[in-house]
């Protein structure tokens, strides 16, 4: 279940390494970049996203904010209007609700109301997602709210390689991003790998294809990519050939990758965690439905959490949000149609 | 409680100096003067757009500035063209006016042209936001105007980080944000003053209070008799201007500004003022009929009161008493306490008239962006 | 164009009669209902819907709030949890986005964290839509984030009658609803119609036929039924009979009736005024797909507002926003498939 | 600056009509050995919970009431039952303390038992919330006790609407809010605050001020030396308490309710503490990192000292003072200047460890419950 990767030789990085090197690098790189947040500094973040990051550029350009999503939603955007780079981190990316008006309507906007004067090139970042007993607010997927909301970029990555290129193409990109952290992942050791020491970015918009296959597509992201994975080698043995697209970027959304895939399989079950009305996976089924629907032998189906938040104790957790055998059961179904 | 121009909320409010002058009184004769054409300015700005809604030539809102004038002009009259600020829907002459100081005509000054307002009051293509937002959510990089959304109070922290921006630059900016009274109650204002404090940000927070918000008057907004007393719980300054007298606006506000520039960080300045009409065109009629009962028994009637005098009147006032004008000159135009549809041209000065003449000619002959703009810009290519 | 409506004679009402009628009829009926907004109580509201209720309830039951969007909605949660019915009106919905956190995470999740404890019978309520010349903060229609937030009934009526029957149905609901009422039909005399004298509810969950046909089916809800009334006229012209279904209700959804329509006519178009990724228009794409597969001849594809802001002078707004001829040219291209 | 037991913010501190007595001098012997013997079980509840975690029979994070259960005891024990509270991640004791001098084993009374807290922290289904949410988000609408979100302040515009219910239906309810001192940041504090002040709700905020928020200590979280100076602005009562002692906060507390049972609005108390620990559990070794040197050259440094007496030694001293107890009876049990792993029961009276035990017991054996509970409740039908 090993992620691709560049093929480099040397020590394995999990994904938390991953962000804290892109966060540290481009603070190195580029001398107008500020990061701010709950935490961040004195402390080094929640999950240590940020250890060592005061002491290397100071209380100036890493600041621990008062406990106010909105301001610092806020005041990055005044920092970037102002030409800077921000980094802006949520504690976990459910506060994000405290800052929301900030993010839909002063920071995402703000390029198309100066009709292209202002760029805000704010990256937002946080731990998201759920598969760890963090219960209704410690476990949100939310991305679908800024994906309806226009101006803003948003991405997921689910392997360190993706997390450093992603983060680091998110803070040079002039735009606003959200990028959501997979807190499960962080310290994985099992999908840690090899990154390049060299610089790189992982473009926006541009999926990955995971694992091959020529009977049924699945297109996910974040952690359900591991999921999806476990779902193939499943199938694989009863026979059928499924190939797992992680799409990494959700706006700008990468449709030819998927459209080839769909092409080749005429097949796709569509997995996510978020809840399922309104959610990303509806999106996607929409869209393979506009751009590839003479390619379909079957209806694209979602997995999902279901219409629920996320319960804390485990069996009530799994319950509600896609697992391995759910996503095979679905798959099947779409395979038989 | 009456406002005297001395009034300032214990303990923070000595921004003073021992014996040293009061800023207004370091204004030379020329300075008066401008300040004075400055207000005659704003008001025919104002009755001007409201003839012209009355007309049917405006679509939406017109949120009038009409007897609050004197918080626009003395709160601008001393900025430094570097200088941030964030005006609201009630400021629209704000945006024109920041660094008029520095010539009317000047094509250099700091702030958007008479002709670009007028763009955006007509919704044409070189409104600096190219007409895709309405009224007063417009603003510029280059002027150093930040741009509103129409969530009262939001700008607040924003302000803030442009500072905090410009302060790692070296620079010594400061940004003077404008909030009606009620605005305060949104929490980002809280958010964004405690942070400013914190990090002792030059952000200077004016408080227009106009004793209204849309038809809720100020017992249901907050419950302090002097709103400026909020700003000791953040450990900052709270000042008390008399709004209608445009040399206290300005003594309040270069107070803070200096306190700011110094690095002593923010304030608030209360300026107590009355808006003349309901809360938008669409509201007059409306308005006329709940306030007057409301006021009339209300605990700040004698704020009231003393908000009733016409601002440009004050100024005048104080202008003869100086001797930089004569009673005649005052009495040369006079629109002082005059609605906008008793006014006539000739209640204003020439240079005023002809200088918003030039912006509503531009503006009407200028087009309304084209259609397929309404796709574009939504991402940075 | 007129909305169909239980026949009945007597004067024609208007859109914000029937919601003025609704809040009054409710308050009268039910002491232990509060309303509260801002300027709701003095002025009668911004656009008038609570005129009059101040001085007939009195200020207790009718208040007047600070310009505190959170705390309207966490007020209103705490008066609910405490055994009252409220309704809280957003002065326009576009300013939902201030009190967002508490809709989502106290509100939408109350009776979920209490394991059925407590009910939180709140109905939240505003102006909303383009169409107006509102510009991006006055124009918004953003049910998509409440539908994806799960916990939370969003309701959005086209014609007087179903304002106030859906209004009254929500204000008996139990559980939190978000009430979107379409500004531009407040006082359009068009759709006026004669509304019935007896109390009445619309429930919730049930869809409306605005006009049969077997072509194709129209599904849609707010200010584009009247499109989609005036596309369907043209498409009759052209020889093609349209359905138009006006959903009325998004959570909960009358999935029947649209499965019923469409194994009738084999073509759907979707059609609704928000932002496309992610919003509702979408979810019903996705759904059909779901339980309607079969029975669909070519691609149910949607109209919807570009991923824009809306913006504010008239070509721009129109231009970002569906139109008739939007709608007749998709309904085109999938009688054509 | 130290905090001395009459310290409150001028001018609104005082509450309590001159010559009269303070609301401690009118408890009972009994009332006095009833807080000393709370005291202990809000430690024990906190020492215990750190020993199973640490023996790994609890999931999620623990966040240590260890050495400010005086500000709960305190707080907590002059409430009627039909009073509500609000508590929050470092008020765990709170659930079942609230209204526990109506009786430890009195099926009656108007808080949780030791069983339900027990099945919330093992996550078991006869938690209140059926282990729906972790940790302190339950509560009980019939026990009168706010369901918290994690978003801080959230409950606190909540609590306002529930004594805004309770007062229209001819109720006295008045409504304890919890919050840390960094919470106060957030906007909606504000929102709520400004609210309650304006229609005189009886809502009166604690705020534990332990001086760090996480990771992030007080000066960077708001710019007052002393937070309680906040009320003023609001035109509110703001109090200070020392937080080490159980009678002061009582007394201030008891101010606050009378004040609001009055009708004559809300306050804000400041109880000043120190976190004992880390944040949660998982930040004790971070913490220990990064607090020391902080704390050393920081302006709250006397503070700091102040609130490491411990609240039990504290309460200890003032019985034996007052002739309750005697040295004897308080060497008894030593758990004070204790930390959790140098604790052992006998370091408590047993009545406290077998009120814990018995709850214990229970959650241990009580299920988890079923999977399918995940689907349900979304909506009532
Ligand atoms: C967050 C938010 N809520 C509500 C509104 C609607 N609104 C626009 S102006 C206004 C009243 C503002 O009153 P005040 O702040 O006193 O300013 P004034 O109009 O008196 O200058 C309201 C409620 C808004 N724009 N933003
Ligand atoms: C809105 C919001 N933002 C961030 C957090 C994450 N968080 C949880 S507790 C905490 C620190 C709280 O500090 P304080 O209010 O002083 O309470 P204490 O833990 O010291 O008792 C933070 C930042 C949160 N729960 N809610
Ligand atoms: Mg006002
Ligand atoms: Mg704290």
């Amino acid at each position: 279940m090993a992620a691709i990767a560049e093929p480099t030789t040397g020590i394995k990085k999990n994904y938390l390494t991953a962000i804290q090197e892109a966060l540290a690098e481009e603070m190195a790189r580029n001398s107008d970049m500020i990061c701010l947040g709950e935490d961040i500094g004195i402390l080094g973040g929640a999950f240590g996203c940020t250890m060592g990051l005061q002491d290397q550029f100071g209380p100036q350009r890493v600041i621990d904010m008062p406990i106010s999503e909105a301001a610092i939603v806020g005041s990055s955007v005044g920092m970037a209007l102002n030409g800077k780079t921000v980094m802006a981190e949520m504690q976990f990316i459910d506060f994000i609700s405290c800052g929301f008006d900030q993010i839909v309507n002063m920071m995402a906007t703000y390029h198309y109301r100066t009709a292209g004067e202002v760029a805000i090139n704010v990256t937002l970042r946080g731990p998201a997602g759920g598969y760890g007993g963090g219960a209704l607010y410690h476990s949100q997927m939310n991305e679908s709210w800024f994906c309806h909301s226009p101006g803003l970029k948003v991405v997921v990555p689910s392997t360190p390689y993706d997390a450093k290129g992603l983060l680091k193409a998110c803070l040079r990109d002039p735009n606003p991003c959200l990028f959501y952290e997979i807190k499960q992942l962080y310290r994985d050791s099992k999908i840690a790998e090899v990154i390049p020491d060299e610089d790189y970015i992982v473009p926006l918009g541009s999926a990955a294809i995971r694992r091959p296959g020529t009977d049924l597509t699945f297109v996910t992201y974040g952690q359900n990519v591991y999921h999806c994975l476990q779902a193939a080698d499943i199938l694989a043995e009863k026979g059928y050939s499924a190939e797992v697209i992680d799409i990494r970027s959700l706006v700008p959304l990468d449709e030819q990758t998927i459209l080839e895939s769909i092409k080749k399989t005429n097949r796709v079950v569509v997995v996510n965690e978020a809840p399922k009305t309104c959610g990303y996976a509806g999106e996607l089924v929409a869209r393979i439905n506009e751009f590839a629907f003479e390619h379909l032998d079957a209806p694209a189906l979602r997995v999902t959490r279901l219409d629920t938040p996320v319960p804390w104790v485990q069996p009530l957790e799994l319950f509600v949000l896609p697992s391995v055998e759910k996503i095979v059961e679905t798959a099947t179904r779409v395979l038989r149609f | 409680m009456a406002i005297t121009a001395s009034q300032t909320n214990p303990p923070q409010s000595n921004l003073l100096p021992d014996g040293e002058p009061l800023p207004s009184s370091q204004l030379s004769k020329e300075d008066h003067l401008e300040i004075l054409r400055q207000l005659y300015l704003a008001r025919y700005f104002d009755v001007r757009l409201i003839k012209e809604k009355k007309r049917g030539r405006l679509r939406g809102t017109l949120y009038s500035s009409h007897n609050q004038e004197a918080v626009l002009v003395g709160s601008l009259f001393g900025l430094k063209g570097t200088d941030w600020i964030s005006p609201i829907h009630r400021d629209m002459p704000a945006f024109f006016m920041k660094d008029l100081r520095a010539g009317w005509d000047n094509n250099d000054r700091i702030g958007l042209t008479i002709e670009q307002v007028c763009c955006q009051v007509w919704g044409k293509q070189d409104s600096p936001g190219r007409a895709r937002d309405n009224w007063s959510h417009i603003g510029s990089k280059s002027k150093r105007i930040i741009h509103s959304t129409s969530m009262l109070a939001g700008t607040i922290p924003v302000a803030a980080g442009v500072v905090y921006a410009d302060r790692l630059n070296g620079g010594d900016a400061v940004v003077l944000t404008y909030n009606g009274e009620g605005s305060t109650a949104q929490g980002i204002f809280h958010e964004a003053i405690n942070f400013a404090a914190v990090h002792k940000l030059p952000v200077i927070t004016i408080v227009e209070n106009n004793h209204w918000a849309y038809g809720t008057p100020t017992n249901l907004e907050y419950s302090q008799e002097d709103f400026a007393r909020r700003a000791d719980g953040y450990g900052i300054p709270g000042l008390i201007a008399d709004g209608q007298d445009v040399f206290d606006v300005y003594d309040k506000v270069m107070m803070a500004v200096n306190h700011a520039r110094a690095g002593k960080g923010p304030s608030i300045i209360e300026c107590k003022t009355y808006r003349a009409y309901g809360h938008g065109d669409h509201d007059d009629d409306r308005a006329a009929n709940y306030r007057p009962e409301y006021d009339a028994k209300a605990t700040y009637k004698d704020d009231i009161e003393h908000a009733r005098r016409d601002p440009i009147d004050v100024c005048k006032k104080k202008l003869v008493s100086l001797g930089f004008i004569t009673q005649a000159d005052a009495d040369r135009h006079v629109c002082e306490y005059k609605s906008a549809d008793k006014t006539k041209d000739e209640d204003f000065p020439p240079e005023v008239v002809a200088y918003l003449k030039r912006g509503v000619e531009y503006a009407v002959k200028n087009p309304v962006p084209p259609a397929e703009e309404g796709g574009m810009w939504v991402f940075r290519e």
